[in-house]
């Protein structure tokens, strides 16, 4: 018999295209046979608005790229001036920056791990982790006064020290998060109706995964062992101990499981940082107008979403004369349209989950 | 005690007395008392759907470290109250590419096979509207009509996720009529009989979800998928499809879904509470009251499922279904014959 | 026996009559504004793309058919359900040749792949 | 065994259930505010000395600062707006003055009816100054009533 294709818009307003993301989608019965990915309902133009910005002011800007990790936003456009400029950052605003980075690493899987369980229909499991990401962000509102956009790294190092009541506190969280983790696990890894919904689902092959360049979790599920910390070590991430989970097959299950243990190798790097975290200023010599030599520059960190890079042109002048960012939400969301080919409506949903893209980012 | 046991029934017996009193004629004591019986299975049908839409939600918070509705009256108790006047007062849309007649006419018949389906079900002894002696056939007939609202709200809405929805709503519910029915049907052969009552009263020394296990969790799985809820919500499909069926509808028509969802979710708490738990048998309390105990700890379980599991995707739902639901409650009936017929022969 | 099947005709009178009620309120209360953009099809706020009303695959065609045979044959173990234990050996062995026939046949239509889902 | 993972997640949840709630009944029980808190600004206007730091220091541009000259040259207040419409509340300002006269408040509750009432008038002198805008305007008047 023959049947015809029906053509659906998936968003911009549908309840898990996380934002404003649209997919338009041809189905023949249930299965997706292709895709089209339409972007740009988010479009600040963040880029063009840092060449009108002087680089301190851009600083509170990368914390709208991808706001459920800005303050990976800030480390690395802070990182990618100081490269630009030689500044030197003081020890101890080494060690909080990558305290705060790994905090805001878990933070951010926490959101994604559990959004992508709730686009499988379990409305609790987003709960639960919300929960937790609720006393990271009680960690840094105390620290510097925000919930969701920081702003508080700083060329040359931190806009303020920690509180005093800081570190009981993170210490606190950490044991917590053992018990969280488990928890998780009890209520999500081991369902038989989420292995079956996950396993063997959205297959991004290794070959796949690197042609589209993608980056973190998702490319280390694949059977990358690619993780910017390790690869090109930035900041003091040399001086620490962890683990790259790595898996093979490269499906959503994989996917949610490299976040996972990420989580639990980030509990161990701030145990170390906390453990060696000297004391001193936190923010070093810094000329009073930031006015970086004519050249470029381009530097990129181990985002919780991927390979997060700033690319800035100077000519000199106290504003950058070109700024460019490499988002890995925007990246990582090429390979979508390929690997949900052959998959059902719930898949597909549940693919663009696992991907964890934050539309602030892909639209920039 | 007696009094208390026997309280809906006196007052029954209390009105068809008087109504003969008065000289009516037989057949009109009868009319007036079925319309009595269906004036209370109405009240307390769409009693328990509003206590219900509260107490799902209240379930839902507690599950998820949160109070729940709290707002609208002592402890959110009137948030349905709310809900309700909120509905009532929507604006109705239809859409313009709709078909109109059917799309009208689908919420008003999804309601329609659940009241029927209530005629049978013993809430206590001797409170039943109509005791037929085919009772859990009629059941099954009934409640397998609950398809066609939902498959013509799909189609008529003109909504390509309604659309889908309305598919998946019928590929569920056809493929987990199969396992359901035969899950009954082990009770059935131990009884030897259809009448409702008839199956409560075989419970007395011992509940069938004993004898019956597996037929049991059969029944549990399979109701989950009848009534189309979570983790078997495909039709919805939240996630997915937006609101799969319901997405077109507004005000009192979606109500009468929602309405229809809870009713339903009741009558398949009451059916595993008749078929397996013992009806209203059960000591001190009066028969009726543990009739709602019993039902109750159900339809909790329901909502503790939902509220736990994620969503299963369609093709793992009808493999479930047909390959491993459909051949267990084979089995089932094929052991359950062979325990029969040996207990009967060797009196065993 | 008529009058217990009446009183089941009365229970559907009275359920179609309540939905009407019920939408009846509704019709009352309700406010009345239509516009335009109301009535359109939501598609996640875009215009529809495409035609909804085409033929379109549904993956359940051998599903219904398997199911319209269980469905049968529930008809016919009902009764035999209620009864077997007064009928005799005979009527017990009957009816488990009469299963085991459509248990040959559910599984030649798991063979041929009646359930699977494309 | 199948079907473990289902009866532990039920588990969980039935635990979860019956422990503690943790929801903050917000209106009635008041949200901790941390010390660091950026909320709404407030300005010492003597201290300030109309260095129009802060002016500069804004990303989106959103202050208006303006001053006066006394008889020894000395520069004074005479009109501070923010306009919290488009302020990202970074902090970039407060950061930036030289007297710390510019403060956060650790007032959170920002969300007001009107459009107008959002914009912040920090000071103004009516006498000096030319005249303001009707949101700063609404903002005194508020203030004195």
């Amino acid at each position: 018999m023959r049947t015809q294709e029906i053509t659906v818009n998936l968003g911009p307003q549908h309840p898990s295209t996380h934002g404003v993301f649209r997919l338009v989608i041809h189905l023949d019965g249930e299965v997706a046979t292709g895709g089209t990915s339409v972007l740009g309902y988010l479009h600040r133009g963040l880029e063009k608005l840092a060449e009108s910005r002087t680089y301190p002011q851009f600083i509170p800007y990368t914390d709208r790229l991808d706001y459920l990790a800005s303050m990976s936003n800030n480390l690395a456009y802070v990182q990618t001036v100081e490269k630009l400029m030689g500044i030197e950052v003081p020890e101890r605003a080494e060690y909080l920056r990558v305290i705060f980075a790994e905090l805001q690493r878990i933070a951010s899987h926490m959101v994604g791990v559990g959004t992508f369980v709730m686009d499988l229909g379990a409305v609790t499991a987003v709960f639960y982790p919300f929960i937790h990401r609720e006393k990271i962000l009680d960690l840094f509102s105390m620290t510097c006064g925000g919930r969701l956009t920081y702003n508080y790294m700083r060329i040359g190092g931190l806009s303020h020290d920690i509180p005093e009541e800081f570190l009981p506190k993170l210490q606190e969280f950490l044991d917590y998060m053992r018990t969280a983790l488990e928890e998780y696990h009890q209520l999500v890894t081991g369902n038989e109706i989420f292995l079956a919904r996950t396993k063997g689902v959205g297959v991004i092959t290794k070959e796949m995964a690197m042609s589209y360049g993608l980056s973190g979790p998702n490319v280390r599920a694949s059977g990358v062992c690619y993780d910017v910390r390790k690869a090109h070590p930035y900041g003091i991430y040399d001086r620490f101990n962890f683990n790259v989970p790595v898996f093979e097959s490269g499906d959503t299950f994989d996917r949610y499981m490299v976040r996972m243990i990420e989580m639990e190798e980030s509990v161990k790097i701030i145990r170390q940082a906390i453990k060696d975290l000297p004391e001193g200023p936190v923010l070093g010599k810094v000329p009073k107008l930031i006015k970086p030599p004519a050249g470029e520059v381009y530097h990129s960190i181990e985002n919780p979403k991927g390979e997060l890079g700033f690319y800035i042109v100077s000519d000199g002048s106290p504003k950058p004369y070109r700024l460019h960012i490499r988002r890995p939400s925007f990246v990582n969301l090429g390979v979508l349209e390929e690997i949900i080919k052959g998959w059902k409506v719930a898949d597909v949903i549940a693919i663009l989950a696992s991907l964890d893209i934050v539309l602030g980012e892909v639209d920039g | 005690m007696s009094v208390l046991d026997n309280l809906f029934v006196k007052i029954a017996a209390l009105v068809r007395t008087t109504l003969t009193g008065l000289g009516l004629g037989d057949i009109w004591v009868n009319l007036a008392m079925v319309i009595l019986y269906l004036a209370g299975i109405l009240g307390v049908m769409i009693t328990a759907a509003l206590v219900l839409v509260l107490v799902e939600r209240k379930i839902a918070g507690f599950i998820q470290l949160r109070p729940g509705p709290n707002r609208v009256g002592p402890w959110g108790s009137l948030q349905t109250v709310a809900d309700t006047i909120k509905l009532l007062t929507k604006e109705d849309i239809i859409p313009a590419c709709a078909d109109r007649k059917v799309f009208m006419l689908a919420p008003v018949l999804v309601l329609v096979p659940t009241i029927l389906a209530f005629a049978v079900i013993p809430f206590g002894k001797g409170m039943i509207a109509t005791d037929v002696n085919i009772g859990i056939f009629y059941l099954i007939a009934v409640s397998s009509l609950a398809t066609i609202p939902f498959l013509m709200a799909g189609w008529s809405s003109n909504n390509k996720y309604s659309l889908l929805g309305g598919m998946r709503a019928v590929a569920q519910m056809v493929s987990y009529e199969v396992p359901m029915v035969f899950s009954l049907l082990g009770v059935v052969m131990i009884v030897g009989s259809l009448q409702m009552s008839a199956i409560v009263e075989a419970q007395s020394k011992v509940w069938f979800v004993l004898l019956q296990p597996v037929a049991f969790l059969i029944y549990v799985i399979a109701a989950t998928a009848e009534c189309n809820r979570a983790p078997f919500d495909i039709p919805e499909g939240e996630s997915e499809l937006v609101a799969g069926v319901f997405t077109e509808y507004t005000g009192m028509k979606w109500a009468l879904f929602f309405l229809a969802e809870y009713a339903n979710l009741v009558l398949v708490s009451a059916i595993a509470t008749t078929m397996f738990l013992g009806g209203w048998h059960g000591p001190v309390l009066p028969g009726w009251f543990w009739f709602f105990i019993k039902t109750s700890i159900m339809i909790f379980f329901f909502m503790w499922m939902r509220w736990t599991f994620p969503r299963v995707r369609v093709d793992h739902l009808m493999h479930f279904g047909w390959k491993f639901l459909v051949p267990l409650s084979l089995a089932n009936i094929f052991i359950t014959g062979i325990g029969v017929y040996l207990y009967k022969t060797i009196g065993w | 026996m008529l009058q217990q099947y009446g009183a089941i005709g009365l229970f559907f009178i009275f359920g179609i009559i309540f939905g009407f009620a019920a939408l009846a309120t509704n019709w009352l209360l309700r406010p009345k504004k239509p516009h335009q953009v109301k009535l359109e099809t939501y598609e996640c706020g875009m215009e529809t793309i495409g035609e909804t009303w085409v033929q379109f695959k549904i993956n359940y065609f051998l599903y219904a058919l398997v199911f319209l045979v269980f469905d049968v044959e529930t008809i016919f173990l009902y009764p035999w359900a209620v009864t077997f234990q007064k009928l005799g050996f005979f009527a017990f062995v009957e009816m488990f040749i009469f299963l085991a026939i459509l248990v040959v046949g559910f599984w030649y239509a798991w063979k041929e792949g009646a359930f699977e889902w494309q | 065994m199948y079907g473990s993972g289902v009866v532990k997640g039920l588990a969980l949840t039935l635990k979860k259930f019956f422990s503690k709630k943790i929801t903050e009944q917000y209106p009635e029980e008041r949200p901790f505010i941390d010390h660091r808190w950026r909320g709404s600004l407030q300005l010492d206007k003597d201290a300030c000395i109309c260095c129009n730091m802060c002016v500069n220091a804004c990303p989106n541009g959103v202050i208006t600062l303006e001053s006066g000259k006394d008889e020894n040259n000395k520069r004074f207040l005479t009109r501070y707006e923010v306009n919290f419409e488009r302020c990202l509340v970074c902090g970039l300002c407060v950061e930036a003055c030289p007297k710390q006269c510019l403060k956060f408040t650790r007032e959170y509750e920002l969300a007001t009816y009107f459009r107008d009432d959002v914009k912040l008038g920090l000071y103004h002198n009516p006498k000096l100054s030319a005249p303001s805008s009707t949101y700063a305007q609404k903002t005194e008047q508020k203030k004195e009533g």
